[in-house]
């Protein structure tokens, strides 16, 4: 009688750094072209380097705080790089930088809501194709449900679908409205890529103690989604995991969900302290190899790049960081009138005489 | 069948709004307020827990999931934060969600979508994404429902930056206000007092934007529905009708009672609260939520800033009380009762300063 | 490149009827005596006679409303009857009427609540080892969990547990609450049996509309939580998966998941009208053979029970019947100061002011 | 270090409270209480998101989880929902669950388990199951944080029955009223003003039942921080300490400013509140959350309730605004700042009956 049950399977899905390409039937992606696969090198690098550098600029006094991406670059510039800008639409967290700048959103109004200018960021998103930055853990992961079933109630003639991408991290996983937004999606056949980054750790919470059973790809056969769990270190294998997958989406089969196995190698925002809960022994074993480190020796390996590329895309980045930071810089603090005039499309008389008050105590002061 | 009835039935078919003053019960004037909002916008969607085959449990959405498809009108999975959250998506793709969570208190596990993206997202896009939502909650008690299904939320609705909230006392206001709510630009909270959802009233068609309604006040406004000298009431929802009656029975009694129907309770219309105490010089505010931070707090508030120098006694709210919703044995007790509105409105007449 | 992903498989549990066995290892449960046999069909006639008559209370005018559990008996009174009362504790939803019986809760306690007497009912949950009626779907889920891991908490000397067995339908699995509580579960290895009635519907919408992969048991996997996907019409195969379940828990090899097929073949409540999404023949050949008919033909064909034993256990259902509906229509409305008095444990003065002035307004009434 | 220090390191290790009085931050008091109280009730247990091994965001729980165990102060994963309602089922198999929620934004997707279950067991239970659930909200804005980070929810919590809600304005208070709120056997939401967590302050410890607080208040009480003629400022949280500021100011002017810090927002302390301004006679609330609706209404119409022969003006309320709390460039124009409140005194002293 005391006999321990067995665990139904699926919830192995492997260490990360071992790619599960087998849930994926059909053709092989496209290869990337030599040009395109330089041009991901150079998106890796503008990200490193201005991602390394609002670091900088927070210990500066530049922007009050930042959250780093450090690590996270393959998984991020691979999957933005998969986006159809014409008609897909993308949802970040708040550590998307690198999916923003692989999508060529503008890097100054970005990085504007970690000087603390305006929440969402001062980009449109409508035009970007992004959704305003969002701080609520999983918190946009039903947006995209929603925005997705859109596509597929006013399908275009063609039949192709517009795809809506959601980034989650592993510790997004265990929000309620995680678990909503993929029931949604699959009882609907969404057209939505759940794109999680896994990198290891939930603050200060590491996957172990965060998600049961040990792997949030694992989920997804639950729902009936065809899941890949993809190592989110090697650029190339992210690009052409959500390749497929937006092809999965666009043809009307419903969502997938993509786990990219990464790791968090900097602190959680620049007001963390990692060396309260995790080693730098401990780092250095579970990290991995830096994903721009072993891009850069398959390409030289590959004879795609040669180190004067190498030097060209760092100094290209290096002034990218330069501008951005003059923008940043530049950036003055929104009027205060704003607060009361986009709150509603249609505003309200209580509002206006909140605003009036407020115009007439502020200008005393 | 009454020939308005039959024409206005063809009038549905086609889309086309209805005509003259027909008897309604509230149920079917929001049907029929929803029928003719998506005719008249293809963008327009309703969904919910049953809302599609089923009609809703109130019947609400009935035959609209024939009519329009099951693209317009559909059930989803059971989950209120997974209707809301959707909605926000919905609305970012330029639809116009008019989803419905079957229970007051089941909008609670949808609240962080509400407070936190739809509210929100029109400010934090800066304007590029607008929430034109549309969310109906059957609201309120007195129907001997179980747990959860009688409660109050508009302190907490009206408290909320971004979102506006409104509730239709009769099935003339439910018709217009839902029509005039559902083809907004910003999230609206629509109240619905499900005990009066069977309850008939006149239904005037031809007042298309509201503005005939009984006191000739924009859809925006504050109703007064019965004008008097002694002392305003001040209601919305289901507490209207109970107000009425109090009118009538103080009358008996020479207190003339005017009731106002607040109908929007953010924004609340300051300038008809102030007028009317102005001249009554008494208010009493009646609501089913409980007393502590209710939205009578505001209310009562917002006369007394308005009419400090003329009001002859404080503000008196008569309200549910600080404890859970009871069940229907108690129910009775708990939300305020004639009697107790009666007490309430004598003691701000009896009131002298000390 | 749109060429479809394959699902990863586990979505596909089989249909209702076939138990699936196979995921319980180690020795099959004990097997049920004759009397044990007996009194499992005692249970199911007295659960089934009180659910039609209180349908027929409610058409009366006795009581508000109700929420029948016609068809799910098996699945109610077996896996009631696998609960250890002396250390194991139970979390219902709306429609465990027949969990309660097998229980041994005072059942005019019990359907108080279905008079509108007070909403958690008025038997004791402590002692009755029964949480109070839960009204949102959903809603206990986690506090099945929270009491679970209270046990692991403070673990007695001979290491067994106590194991808290939570009930949900399968629209209670669309909950985000529900997700959180597989995972907390999983993660904390809490003893837990998430015991899920699949009756086919969520008011008017069906399984199939409802539960992505269709399958509730296959989410379990996901989270390496075992499950079993059972016939819950058949009393027997319930009252050994559940027991298995239990001593899985108990055993402290964390939370295990059953779900138990079963048809919901009355009205969602006596207020619902289910003409209005599923025909009568649909009910008829979607509901399959009658559990306490089923039960019946087995015990006859196997020789534990003959004509007069059930005749025997109609009449005690009867007289059974006769004396909760005489004691529910004996229960008084409860006194209006209890809405004061039972809200905190230490009151309030607003609250005692509110309530001296309620004892004054109503005594004049 | 001092004696005072060593000697309370001493007693803590063995978890006797601590003695004398000594100079220590919010974080630094909240961490002892926590401490104490987990010392005191092996069945007081503490989690949420990053509260065990990195001792909380704010370090609140710093060393407890190395002290106590990981059965005691452990890291749950990432979901409100499922840390209250967790917290529910440990309070029914008898324990004392001290939940953290990150920050008070994050309050939101616990809003039904909060609403719904912990405010409604003890109800629904009929007393035989209690909820002596102490939820710690890091609350209020004030840090130039990302969004939902600076929220104030107390007007929500104070309208749902069933629950008690207080927040400490310094790190005595801090201290004390945390050892108070989690040995009650109610829930208690605990909301801690983030802005002032590394502000020192004296503690003094041997007030062990919080009785030699200020102004010698119980601990249910409010407390006068600072005793004047001419108007009262009632404030919690983060705002007593500008209100405090405000009154050093205006008594350059002249104008002697009572300052009340009213600790319990549920309930609150009606007392204390018409006894000051009945001496005053003039009243100003000052609050960070949303005006409409805000706790701020209820001060209001206690006072106007309470006062209103005496009351020389309406109260004014100065409050956010009601639009979403902005981000920080913009966050010092949403707080009510020094100026703000000046101006709300200004009114009050101003206003002539027209
Ligand atoms: C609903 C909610 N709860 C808590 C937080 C506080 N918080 C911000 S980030 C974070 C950890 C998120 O971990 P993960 O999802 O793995 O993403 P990562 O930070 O690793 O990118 C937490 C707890 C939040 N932002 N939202
Ligand atoms: C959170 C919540 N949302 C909505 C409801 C309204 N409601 C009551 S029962 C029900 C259907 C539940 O279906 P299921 O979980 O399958 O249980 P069953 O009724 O079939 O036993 C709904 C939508 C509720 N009680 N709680
Ligand atoms: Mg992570
Ligand atoms: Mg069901």
């Amino acid at each position: 009688m005391d006999t321990p049950l067995t665990p139904t399977a699926g919830n192995d899905a492997g260490p990360p750094s071992e790619p599960r390409y087998e849930q994926l039937s059909g053709l092989p992606a496209e290869p990337l072209t030599a040009g395109q696969l330089r041009e991901l090198y150079s998106l890796m690098v503008a990200v490193r380097h201005l991602d390394a550098s609002a670091i900088a600029w927070q210990r500066q006094g530049l922007i009050p705080g930042y959250a780093p991406e450090l690590g996270q670059e393959a998984a991020q510039v691979g999957s933005g790089y998969a986006v159809d800008t014409a008609r897909d639409f993308v949802f970040p967290t708040y550590r998307e930088m690198g999916v923003a700048r692989a999508m060529g959103v503008d890097m100054v109004a970005y990085m504007s809501t970690h000087k603390a200018t305006w929440h969402g960021g001062l980009y449109d998103p409508q035009e970007s194709r992004l959704a305003p930055i969002q701080a609520v853990v999983g918190g946009s992961v039903l947006h995209a449900v929603g925005w997705a079933h859109g596509q597929t109630l006013s399908r275009p003639a063609d039949g192709t679908l517009g795809v809506a991408m959601t980034y989650f991290g592993d510790g997004a996983s265990s929000q309620g409205d995680v678990h909503e937004a993929m029931n949604f999606a699959a009882v609907m056949k969404a057209p939505v890529v759940f794109f999680v980054q896994n990198n290891g750790w939930a603050i200060s919470v590491p996957t172990e103690r965060q998600v049961a059973g040990g792997s949030v790809a694992a989920r997804a056969a639950g729902y009936g989604i065809p899941a890949l769990r993809i190592d989110g270190n090697d650029v190339v294998a992210v690009v052409e995991a959500t390749r497929r997958a937006f092809a999965h989406c666009r043809a009307g089969n419903g969502p997938a969900l993509i786990e990219a196995m990464t790791y968090r190698r900097g602190p959680h925002s620049t007001s963390d302290d990692p060396g309260r809960y995790r080693s730098l022994n401990e780092e250095r074993d579970d990290a991995g190899e830096d994903p721009l480190e072993r891009f850069r020796r398959r390409l030289l390996a590959d004879g795609v790049a040669d180190e004067a590329f190498f030097a060209e895309a760092l100094a290209a980045a290096k002034s990218e960081e330069e501008e951005i930071r003059a923008g940043v810089q530049a950036l003055g603090s929104r009027p205060g009138s704003e607060m009361f005039d986009l709150v509603f499309q249609e505003t309200t008389p209580a509002l206006q005489a909140q605003a009036a008050n407020w115009r007439e105590e502020s200008e005393h002061v | 069948m009454s020939n308005a009835i039959l024409e206005s039935e063809a009038a549905m078919a086609d889309g086309t709004p209805n005509h003259g003053v027909e008897q309604l019960s509230m149920q079917q004037a929001l049907n029929r307020a929803l029928d003719e909002v998506l005719a008249g916008n293809p963008k327009a969607l309703i969904f919910g827990e049953d809302c599609g085959r089923l009609g809703g449990v109130f019947r609400i959405t009935d035959g609209l999931q024939a009519k329009y498809g099951t693209g317009r009108v559909f059930d989803t999975p059971l989950a209120e934060s997974g209707i809301l959250g959707m909605s926000v998506g919905l609305a970012m793709a330029g639809f116009h969600p008019i989803p419905e969570v079957q229970f007051d208190g089941f909008a609670y596990p949808a609240i962080n979508q509400i407070v936190c993206q739809i509210a929100r997202m029109n400010y934090r896009s800066r304007g590029t994404m607008p929430m034109p939502v549309t969310l109906r909650v059957p609201s309120f008690g007195g129907i001997r429902a179980p747990e959860h299904h009688g409660e109050s939320l508009e302190a907490l609705f009206a408290h909320v930056p971004g979102l506006k909230v409104v509730s239709p006392s009769n099935p003339h206001e439910a018709y217009h206000l839902l029509k005039y709510a559902a083809t907004r630009p910003d999230p609206v909270i629509f109240m619905e007092p499900k005990s009066r959802y069977w309850q008939k009233g006149g239904v005037n068609f031809d007042s298309a934007d509201g503005s005939d309604s009984p006191a000739g006040d924009s859809p925006t406004g504050a109703n007064v529905m019965r004008a008097g000298r002694h002392v305003t009431l001040v209601a919305w929802g289901a507490m209207v009708a109970r107000c009425l009656q109090v009118a009538e029975l103080a009358a008996e009694d020479g207190i003339d009672v005017e009731v106002l129907d607040l109908r929007w309770l953010k924004p609340i219309d300051e300038a008809a609260l102030v007028a009317s105490v102005r001249k009554t010089r008494r208010a009493v505010v009646v609501h089913e939520a409980p007393l502590t931070s209710g939205l009578g707090a505001e209310v009562a508030q917002l006369v007394t800033q308005g009419c400090f120098d003329t009001l002859k006694a404080p503000v008196e709210r008569i309200t549910g009380f600080d404890v859970p919703y009871p069940s229907g044995d108690l129910e009775d007790e708990y939300i305020p009762n004639i009697d107790r509105i009666l007490f309430g409105i004598q003691r701000v007449l009896e009131y002298r300063r000390g």
